[in-house]
C-alpha cells in the first residue's frame, strides 16, 4: 500500500490545545514549588474535575503522565524499575510506568510534579485503579481516600447507588476541606458543573459530526488530542472557550466537505486504548488505507456524552454521581459496551470494527474474544482483532500488526469491489437463528438496555 | 488416621473433582423446585442464598480436568485460568445444574466474565454484586443492605422463599458454625501442623462448595474429632503461611508438592470466602444489616476487598509473626492482577520485617510441576541448610 | 494468451503458479522451492521454474502478485497482498463452498473465516512462538530419523498416543527421546505430537467462527496425520485438495488476474486440470 | 580463590570421598571430592568455607544425559573416579542435583541445582553475591545473602530462547564448531541484533542475516546480546547485583561472557570449570551431610 496523503488538521485549536496543556503543567509545577494551588491525584475514568474546581485545586492525572511517557518513548525504563520492585510482567503497565517514574523521579515534561494533597481513588470501573492509587499513596506518603462507585449492573443506576455516591462525595468534600484548609466553594462548584455541561454539548456535537461522510475528524486519533483539555479544563471557562472553538472549526471543515484524507475510503469503529509507544506508526497504518475512526470507545473513558447525558447545575452532586455511575465507558458493564459499539456502527455509518486488545488493561480486554464473536458471528460486522499494549513497548510487533491490518482492509476492499460491503445499519445482520458452532454460543442477544 | 476419616477425605476428593456436580444434582432431585446458585470467588453471601431455600455452590474452576476448547477464543491471552475454565464449563454444559450465577467485582477479568455469561446464557440468572470497597463511609452499610435486598428479590423471582428474618437467622447460625469448625481445624493445624495435612484440610473444606451447609458441618465435626486425636511425628520442616490463592486455586498436586518438599502450612488463603468473617455474624434483630456490617467491619483482609483503615501488608506480617512462621509462600495464579499488585506491598513489608518469602506462579490447569518443585525445594533448602 | 502469476514466499518454502486464460482459465505451471537464506533468489527461482514448466517466457507474464512473509522482497512483482487474503482466495477457488480456512505453514498457522465471495471475514494467527507449527513437525521427524512425508502416515498407526506436555519446538525433542527410552512406539509418540499441535491449532482457530466447509491449506496439509488429528479434535471433516499447499500462490495469481483488469470467470479452471506438481 | 588441582594433592588417601552429580537436561556432570580432615574431629558444624583447606577436587566427568539418567550419572562418575584414580566403591556419599536428581537410585540425597549453584559458586568465590547459570534448557539467576544462603532466584520459562541449546542450534546453522562459537563472537565489530524472541524463529532471521552478508561473528554476537538481555531480566528480578559469578556450560563461551558484561556493566567472574559448579556444590553439601551423619553415629 502506498502512503496516502493525509490532511492533518491544523486549525487554531491545534496550538490552543498545546498552550492549555502547557499551562496545566505549569500549574502543577507551581503547586510542586509552593503547594498552591493544592493538587489532587485523580483518575480519568468518570473523573469529577468539577469537585476540584470547588476547591480551586489542580488535578494530577497519573494516566496522562503514563501516556506522555509512552508517547515520548520513555516508558520502558520506569516499567523495568517497577518490575524490580516486584510488579509482575503482566501487571497493568500504566501503573508500572507511573510508579516506576515516581521512584526514578522521571516526569514526562521534565518539570517537577507536585506531591498531591490527597490521592483520591475515584473507583470508577477499573479495579486496577484501586491498586494503583493505594500504591501511589504508599510510595508518595500522602493521604488516600476512596470514592467507591458501584458498578453498573442494572440498566440504570439505582437510587441507592446514587445516594451512596453522593454521600461519599460529601464526605470527601469535608476531608478535602480539612486537608487543604480551604473551604469548599459551592458557587464555584455549581459554575464548574455549568461549564462542564457546555463543554459536553460541544464535544458531543463534534462527535456527531463524525457521522457525516467524510468525517471531518478522527474520533480516535484526533479525539485523543482533545481529551487532555477535556479532562483538565472541562469545568472551567477556558474549557468552554476551547471546545466551542473546536466545534466551530470542525463544523466549518464539515461544511467544506473536508475529511481526514483526500478521499475517505473506510469508516471504522475503534475499541480499546491505543498503543501509545507506537502511536504514530499505528495511525499511519490506518492512514495508508484511508480509514477514519468515526467513533471509539476509548474516547468515552472520561465520559460518554454523545448519547445525551449532561451535567446539571441544578443538581450538581447528583449529576456528578450519575456521570460516574453510568455515563463513562469504564463503569458501564461489558454488554453495554457491546451496545455502544453496535450503535456506533449503525448510527455513525461504519464499515467495520477494529478491536485493539491491550495486554495491560483487562478492563478493556478481558472478554474481547466474546465481543468479537458477537460482532462477527451474530451481527456479521467485519471485525479486526489485534494485540499489543498501551504502554509497554515490548508488546508491539509492527510487522505483525501491519500484516493483520492489511489483510483486514484488503478484505474490505475486496468486498467493496464485489458490492458486498455494507455500511452502517445495513452492516448489521439480524441475529441468525442457529448460527454459531460453540454450544451455548449466544444466538440470543441478552443485552441490557 | 482412622479409616473413616480417610474415607471421608477420599469422598471429598471425589466430590471436588466431579465436574458433573453429582452432589448438586442429587440435592436438586431431593429438593424439587429449589435452585442451585453458583458463585464465583471470592465471597458471596451464602447465608442469603441458603435462607431463600437455595443451595449456594462455590465455583473454583475446572483444574486440569477440562481441555479449553471454546473459552480461549473468548478470553484470549493474558487472562487467568479460572476465568477461562469457568466459561468453558458453561459452554460445554457442566454448569447446567446451576440455575443462577453470582459474580462480584474482585477484578476486571471476573467482572467482564459475569457479563459474557449474561450474553451467552440468557436462560440463566446471572447477577453481579457490588460489594463496597469503601467501608469507612457512613453510607456503605446501608448500600450493602440494599444490594442484598436486591439479590433477595431476584432469588425470590427464581422461586425462592421471601427473605424472612427468622430463616436468615437460622442460616447465619449454620454458617457461623461452619466457619467455627473450619476455624478450629485451621487453629489445630497452626499449632500442630504435623497432624493435619493441608491437602486433606483443603479437600474437606472445598467439598463444602457442593454440600448443604448442614451436611458439611457434620462432616467437619467428624473430621475434627478424628484429627485432633491423631498421633503423628513432627518432621524437620519450614513453617510457612500461604498467601495469594484466594481466587483461582492451586492444583491439589501442587499443594501436596509444597508439603512434600518440607513445608508445614500454618495458614493459607485457599477458598477464602468460606472463612470470610473473623467473628460470628451476630444474628440479632436485623440479621441482614448484621451480615452487611460483618462484611464491612469483621472480615478477613483480602486482595479483593479494600479497606484503607487496615493495610493488608501490615496484617500479613502480623499474621506471620503471630503464628511463628519462618516464611511466607506466595502462590499466585498466572495473570492474577490483584494478587500480583498486592505482592509488591507485601514484599516490601516482609523484607522490612526480615521474613523470607517465595513467590510461585501457578495455573489451575497445569499438571506438571518440575520447575515449581525445584523452586520450593530450593527455598526450603535455603532455610534449612545454614 | 494473457498470463498472470502468484508467488508465495513462505518462511520455509516458496510456491509459484502461472495461470493463463487460454480458452478458459488454466493453471499452466507451478513450482515449489525451498526458501532458504536468500529470499529474493528463492522468489525468482520459484517464478522461473513455474514459467519453465508452463512453457512460457517470464516476459510474457503480465502481472505478478507476491504474498507470504517474504513478499516485500520480490523485486519483479507488481504488487503484494497479505497471505491471509491470498489463502482465503485460493481456498475459495479450490472449494467454492469454503467458509473456514486453516492454514498451517512452516512457522505459523492461521485460521480464516471466509465469505461467500472468498472475502476474508475474520482471521487469527499464532505469534512469536514456533510451537505447534510445521517446524515442530519437521523437528519431530528429525529427532525420530524419519522422513517428513512419512511421519503423518506413520502416526495413523498409533494405538496409544502419548501425552506431549511441551509445546516448545526445541524442547519437544527431549520429550520424544524420553518416550522412546521408555519403550513407546514411534507411531504413538508421533500421534501424541500431532494431537498436541492439533489441539493448539484448533483452540486458536476457534477464535473465528468455524463453519463448513473447512479447508486446510499450507504445507502441513500434505501431512495426512495432521489432517486426521485436526479432524479428530474438531469432530468434523476437513477438505484438503492436492493443490492445498499452493493455495496462497493460487490466490495471489487470481488477484493478479483481477489487477490486470481482465474480466475472468472464476471457476472455469478446476484442480482436475492442474498441471503436475513441479 | 582457586583449588589446587588433583595433581597437587598430597598423596595420602583422603579421609572421605564424596561425589556430586548434576544431571542436567543436556549434560550430566560429576565431581569427586576428597576430604582430608581429621576423621575424629568434629567438622560438621563448621561453615563450608572453613573446610576449604581440607577439601580437594580429585576428578571430574561429563557425558550427555540422554534418556537414561542413571546410566549417564554412572558414566560421569566413572570418568571422575578414573581421573582421581579411585574406585567408585570407595565413595562414601553421593549427592544428586539437576532435573534428574530423583532418577539416581544410588544417591544419598537430592538437592536442587539452585542451592548447589549457590554453594559451589560461594565456595570458589567466598564473597559471591549473585550467580547466573546458563545451561542447555535453563537459565537460573540467584542472589545470595551475606552468609551464602540463597536469597532469591528466578528460572526461565520452558522456552528455548536464551539458553544453551539455542546456541548449539545457531552454531549448527552457521556451521561453526561449538567449542569456538564464543571466541568467534568476540571478534564482532558490529553485532546484529536478533528480534525474534523464539529460538526457532530466530533461525530464519539468522539465515537472513547470512544472506544479507552479515559476518558470522556479528551474527553470533547479536545472538549473545539477546541471550544477555534475557538473562539480565531474570537477574533484575532477584535484586540488585554488583558482581556476578557466571556458571554452566554457556559460561565457557567468551562471547556470552562479554555480552553479559556489556549488558550489565558489572564485573563477571567465570570459574575455570564453570559447567561443574553445580556438581561441586552438590558434593560440598553432600560432604556436610556425610560429616553430620558420621558425627551422629560416632
Ligand atoms: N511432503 C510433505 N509432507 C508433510 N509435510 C510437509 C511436506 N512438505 C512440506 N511439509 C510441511 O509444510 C511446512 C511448510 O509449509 P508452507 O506452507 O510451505 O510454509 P511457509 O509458507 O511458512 O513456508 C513444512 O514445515 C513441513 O512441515
Ligand atoms: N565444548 C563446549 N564449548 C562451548 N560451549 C559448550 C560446550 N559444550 C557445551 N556447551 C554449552 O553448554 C550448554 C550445556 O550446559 P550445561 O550447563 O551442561 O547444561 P545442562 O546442565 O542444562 O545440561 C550447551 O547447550 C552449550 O551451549
Ligand atoms: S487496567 Fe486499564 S483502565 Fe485500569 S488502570 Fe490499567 S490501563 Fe487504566
Ligand atoms: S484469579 Fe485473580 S485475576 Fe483471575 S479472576 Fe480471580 S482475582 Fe481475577
Ligand atoms: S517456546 Fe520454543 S517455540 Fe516457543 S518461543 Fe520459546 S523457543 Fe520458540
Amino acid at each position: 500500500m502506498s502512503e496516502a496523503p493525509r490532511s492533518e488538521y491544523r486549525g487554531q485549536i491545534h496550538q490552543q490545545q498545546k498552550d492549555l496543556m502547557l499551562r496545566w503543567y505549569e500549574r502543577l509545577e507551581e503547586s510542586a514549588r509552593t503547594g498552591n494551588p493544592p493538587s489532587v491525584e485523580l483518575m480519568i475514568s468518570g473523573n469529577s474535575i468539577e469537585l476540584l474546581e470547588g476547591f480551586g485545586a489542580v488535578p494530577l492525572y497519573p494516566e496522562v503522565n503514563a501516556l506522555q511517557l509512552a508517547i515520548r518513548h520513555l516508558s520502558l525504563d520506569p516499567i523495568l524499575a517497577a518490575e524490580e520492585l516486584g510488579y509482575a510482567a503482566d501487571n497493568c503497565a500504566y501503573v508500572k510506568a507511573d510508579i516506576g517514574a515516581l521512584i526514578r523521579g522521571i516526569t514526562p515534561a521534565g518539570t517537577p510534579l507536585p506531591k498531591p494533597a490527597l490521592v483520591l481513588c475515584n473507583f470508577v470501573g477499573c479495579n486496577t485503579y484501586v491498586k494503583w492509587f493505594e500504591h501511589a499513596a504508599e510510595f508518595q506518603g500522602v493521604p488516600l481516600a476512596m470514592l467507591d462507585v458501584p458498578f453498573l449492573r442494572t440498566p440504570e443506576p439505582r437510587a441507592e447507588d446514587v445516594d451512596y455516591v453522593v454521600r461519599q462525595l460529601h464526605e470527601i468534600v469535608c476531608q478535602l476541606e480539612q486537608i487543604t484548609g480551604r473551604r469548599f466553594d459551592m458557587d464555584r462548584f455549581r459554575e464548574a458543573v455549568r461549564c462542564s455541561a457546555r463543554v459536553e454539548e460541544a464535544w458531543s456535537r463534534i462527535k456527531h459530526l463524525a457521522r457525516r461522510t467524510p468525517s471531518p475528524f478522527d474520533a480516535y486519533f484526533d479525539a485523543i488530542t482533545l481529551m487532555g483539555p477535556l479532562y483538565v479544563y472541562r469545568g472551567s471557562p477556558e474549557g468552554v472557550a476551547f471546545f466551542e472553538l473546536a466545534l466551530k472549526e470542525m463544523e466549518e471543515k464539515a461544511a467544506r466537505g473536508e475529511g481526514i484524507y483526500d478521499q475517505e475510503k473506510f469508516r471504522v469503529v475503534l475499541e480499546g486504548p491505543p498503543p501509545y509507544p507506537f502511536f504514530r506508526s499505528f495511525r499511519d497504518m490506518f492512514a495508508s488505507w484511508k480509514a477514519t475512526a468515526v467513533a471509539s470507545t476509548y474516547s468515552t473513558v472520561g465520559g460518554l456524552w454523545e448519547f445525551g447525558f449532561r451535567h446539571d447545575p441544578s443538581r450538581p452532586f447528583e449529576s456528578v454521581a450519575l456521570h460516574m455511575l453510568a455515563h463513562n465507558v469504564t463503569n458501564r458493564n461489558y454488554l453495554q459496551r457491546y451496545e455502544q459499539i453496535r450503535r456506533y456502527v449503525e448510527e455513525w455509518d461504519a464499515d467495520g470494527i477494529v478491536i485493539h486488545f491491550v495486554k495491560s488493561c483487562r478492563l478493556f480486554s478481558a472478554g474481547q474474544g466474546d465481543m468479537r464473536d458477537y460482532f462477527t458471528r451474530q451481527l456479521g460486522v467485519p471485525t479486526l482483532y489485534i494485540e499489543s499494549d498501551l504502554e509497554d513497548p515490548r508488546y508491539f510487533s509492527e510487522a505483525q500488526i501491519k500484516n493483520r491490518m492489511d489483510a483486514f482492509f484488503e478484505a474490505l476492499e475486496h468486498s467493496r469491489s464485489t458490492g458486498t460491503l455494507r455500511r452502517g445499519a445495513a452492516a448489521l445482520r439480524q441475529p441468525a437463528a442457529g448460527a454459531g458452532s460453540a454450544p451455548g454460543a449466544g444466538e440470543r442477544l441478552n443485552i441490557l438496555p | 488416621m482412622p479409616a473413616a476419616t480417610e474415607n471421608l477425605i477420599e469422598r471429598c476428593r471425589e466430590i471436588v473433582e466431579d465436574l458433573q456436580m453429582g452432589e448438586v444434582r442429587r440435592w436438586k432431585e431431593q429438593n424439587p423446585g429449589a435452585a442451585a446458585i453458583g458463585y464465583f470467588p471470592v465471597y458471596a453471601p451464602m447465608e442469603l442464598i441458603h435462607a431463600s431455600g437455595f443451595l449456594p455452590v462455590g465455583l473454583n474452576g475446572a483444574g486440569d480436568r477440562l481441555d479449553l476448547q471454546y473459552a480461549d477464543a473468548r478470553f484470549g491471552s493474558f487472562i487467568c485460568s479460572i476465568v477461562k475454565t469457568t466459561l468453558e464449563m458453561g459452554l460445554t454444559g457442566y454448569l447446567d445444574p446451576l440455575d443462577g450465577l453470582l459474580f462480584s467485582g474482585i477484578c476486571d477479568s471476573a467482572r467482564n466474565l459475569a457479563f459474557v455469561f449474561q450474553r451467552n446464557f440468557p436462560q440463566k440468572y446471572v447477577d453481579f454484586l457490588h460489594l463496597p470497597q469503601n467501608p469507612s463511609s457512613s453510607a456503605s452499610a446501608g448500600f450493602l443492605k440494599a444490594e442484598y435486598l436486591r439479590l433477595a428479590a431476584q432469588l425470590e423471582k427464581l422461586g425462592g422463599r421471601k427473605l424472612a428474618d427468622d430463616a436468615l437467622r437460622a442460616s447465619i447460625a449454620a454458617y457461623n458454625e461452619n466457619r467455627a469448625l473450619l476455624g478450629d481445624l485451621y487453629a489445630l493445624r497452626a499449632s500442630n501442623p504435623h497432624q493435619v495435612r493441608t491437602s486433606d484440610l483443603y479437600l474437606l473444606q472445598r467439598a463444602g462448595n457442593f454440600l448443604p451447609v448442614e451436611t458439611h458441618n457434620e462432616w467437619l465435626s467428624r473430621a475434627l474429632a478424628d484429627i485432633a486425636d491423631r498421633q503423628a511425628k513432627p518432621r524437620d520442616s519450614v513453617r510457612i503461611v500461604i498467601e495469594g490463592s484466594f481466587c483461582e486455586q492451586p492444583p491439589l498436586d501442587l499443594i501436596r508438592l509444597v508439603e512434600d518438599a518440607g513445608c508445614y502450612v500454618l495458614d493459607d488463603d485457599f477458598l477464602l470466602g468460606r472463612r470470610w468473617f473473623t467473628e460470628d455474624v451476630p444474628a440479632g434483630d436485623d440479621p441482614l444489616g448484621a451480615l452487611a456490617e460483618s462484611y464491612l467491619d469483621r472480615s478477613v483482609y483480602s486482595s479483593v476487598r479494600h479497606d484503607f483503615r487496615h493495610r493488608r501488608h501490615k496484617l500479613l506480617v502480623e499474621k506471620a509473626r503471630r503464628l511463628g512462621a519462618d516464611a511466607v509462600l506466595f502462590l499466585i495464579a498466572k495473570f492474577c492482577e490483584p494478587a500480583y499488585f498486592d505482592y509488591v506491598l507485601f514484599k516490601r513489608e516482609l523484607e522490612a520485617a526480615q521474613i523470607p518469602h517465595l513467590l510461585l506462579e501457578f495455573e489451575e490447569k497445569a499438571f506438571t510441576f518440575d520447575r515449581l518443585r525445584i523452586e520450593v525445594e530450593t527455598f526450603v533448602e535455603s532455610l534449612l541448610f545454614d | 494468451m494473457r498470463l498472470a502469476a502468484g508467488v508465495d514466499v513462505g518462511s520455509t518454502q516458496t510456491k509459484a503458479v502461472i495461470v493463463g486464460d487460454n480458452g478458459g482459465l488454466r493453471m499452466l505451471g507451478r513450482a515449489l522451492v525451498d526458501t532458504g537464506a536468500n529470499v529474493q533468489r528463492a522468489a525468482e527461482n520459484g517464478f522461473l521454474a513455474a514459467c519453465q514448466q508452463a512453457g512460457v517466457s517470464p516476459q510474457d507474464v503480465g502481472y505478478v502478485v507476491g504474498t507470504g512473509y517474504g513478499r516485500y522482497k520480490i523485486t519483479f512483482g507488481n504488487s503484494q497482498m497479505t497471505e491471509i487474503s491470498c489463502h482465503a482466495r485460493g481456498a475459495h477457488h479450490l472449494f467454492p463452498s469454503t467458509r473456514t480456512v486453516i492454514d498451517m505453514g512452516g512457522q505459523d498457522s492461521k485460521a480464516i473465516s471466509v465469505g461467500a465471495e472468498g472475502e476474508v471475514l475474520d482471521f487469527v494467527m499464532n505469534d512469536k512462538c514456533a510451537a505447534g507449527t510445521g517446524r515442530f513437525l519437521a523437528n519431530a521427524a528429525e529427532v525420530l530419523g524419519i522422513g517428513l512425508d512419512e511421519i503423518g502416515p506413520l502416526s495413523l498407526a498409533a494405538r496409544h498416543p502419548v501425552k506431549i506436555t511441551t509445546v516448545c519446538t526445541v524442547f519437544v525433542e527431549s520429550d520424544i527421546l524420553s518416550y522412546l527410552a521408555q519403550g513407546k512406539k514411534p507411531e504413538d509418540v508421533l500421534a501424541g505430537v500431532h494431537l498436541a499441535i492439533a489441539r493448539r491449532t484448533i483452540s486458536l482457530a476457534r477464535r473465528v467462527p468455524i463453519e463448513q466447509a473447512i479447508v486446510m491449506t499450507g504445507g502441513v496439509s500434505r501431512n495426512v496425520g495432521m489432517v486426521r488429528a485436526l479432524e479428530q479434535v474438531l469432530g468434523t471433516k476437513l477438505e484438503v485438495g492436492s493443490d492445498a499447499h499452493f493455495a496462497g500462490a493460487i490466490g495471489a495469481a487470481l488477484f493478479a488476474i483481477e489487477k490486470m483488469g481482465e474480466s475472468f470467470e472464476s471457476g472455469i479452471w478446476r484442480p482436475a486440470d492442474a498441471a503436475p506438481a513441479g | 580463590m582457586r583449588l589446587r588441582p588433583a595433581e597437587e594433592t598430597n598423596p595420602t588417601a583422603p579421609t572421605l570421598l564424596v561425589a556430586g552429580v548434576d544431571v542436567g537436561s543436556g549434560f550430566t556432570k560429576a565431581v569427586l571430592l576428597g576430604w582430608y580432615g581429621d576423621a575424629g574431629a568434629s567438622a560438621a558444624g563448621a561453615p563450608l568455607e572453613e573446610l576449604a583447606s581440607e577439601v580437594r577436587i580429585l576428578g571430574r566427568g561429563s557425558t550427555r544425559t540422554g534418556v537414561e539418567m542413571e546410566k549417564a550419572a554412572r558414566a560421569a562418575l566413572d570418568q571422575a573416579c578414573e581421573a582421581a584414580g579411585a574406585a567408585s566403591s570407595e565413595i562414601g556419599y553421593v549427592a544428586a542435583a539437576g532435573l534428574g536428581r530423583y532418577s539416581i537410585g544410588f544417591r544419598d540425597i537430592q538437592i536442587t541445582e539452585i542451592t548447589c549453584d549457590a554453594r559451589g559458586a560461594r565456595f570458589l568465590y567466598p564473597r559471591a553475591a549473585a550467580v547466573i547459570d546458563i545451561g542447555s534448557q535453563s537459565t537460573r539467576a540467584i542472589s545470595l545473602t551475606e552468609t551464602g544462603r540463597v536469597r532469591q532466584f528466578k528460572t526461565n520459562d520452558k522456552c528455548a530462547a536464551g539458553s544453551g541449546s539455542f546456541i548449539v542450534r545457531a552454531a549448527r546453522y552457521l556451521q561453526v564448531d561449538l567449542e569456538s562459537v564464543g571466541d568467534i563472537a568476540v571478534q564482532a565489530n558490529n553485532p546484529h541484533p536478533i528480534s525474534s524472541i523464539c529460538a526457532v524463529l530466530a533461525e530464519s532471521e539468522i539465515i537472513n542475516h547470512v544472506s544479507a552478508g552479515v559476518t558470522v561473528p556479528n551474527i553470533l554476537a547479536g545472538i549473545y546480546d539477546s541471550l544477555a538481555d534475557r538473562s539480565a531480566l531474570l537477574l533484575k528480578r532477584v535484586g540488585p547485583v554488583d558482581e556476578l559469578v557466571f556458571v554452566g556450560g554457556v559460561a565457557r563461551q567468551q562471547g556470552a561472557v562479554r555480552a553479559l558484561e556489556r549488558r550489565l556493566k558489572i564485573p563477571i567472574r567465570v570459574p575455570e570449570h564453570c559447567e561443574y559448579v553445580c556438581a561441586l556444590g552438590a558434593a560440598l553439601l553432600g560432604l556436610k551431610r556425610a560429616l553430620a551423619a558420621r558425627q551422629a553415629t560416632a
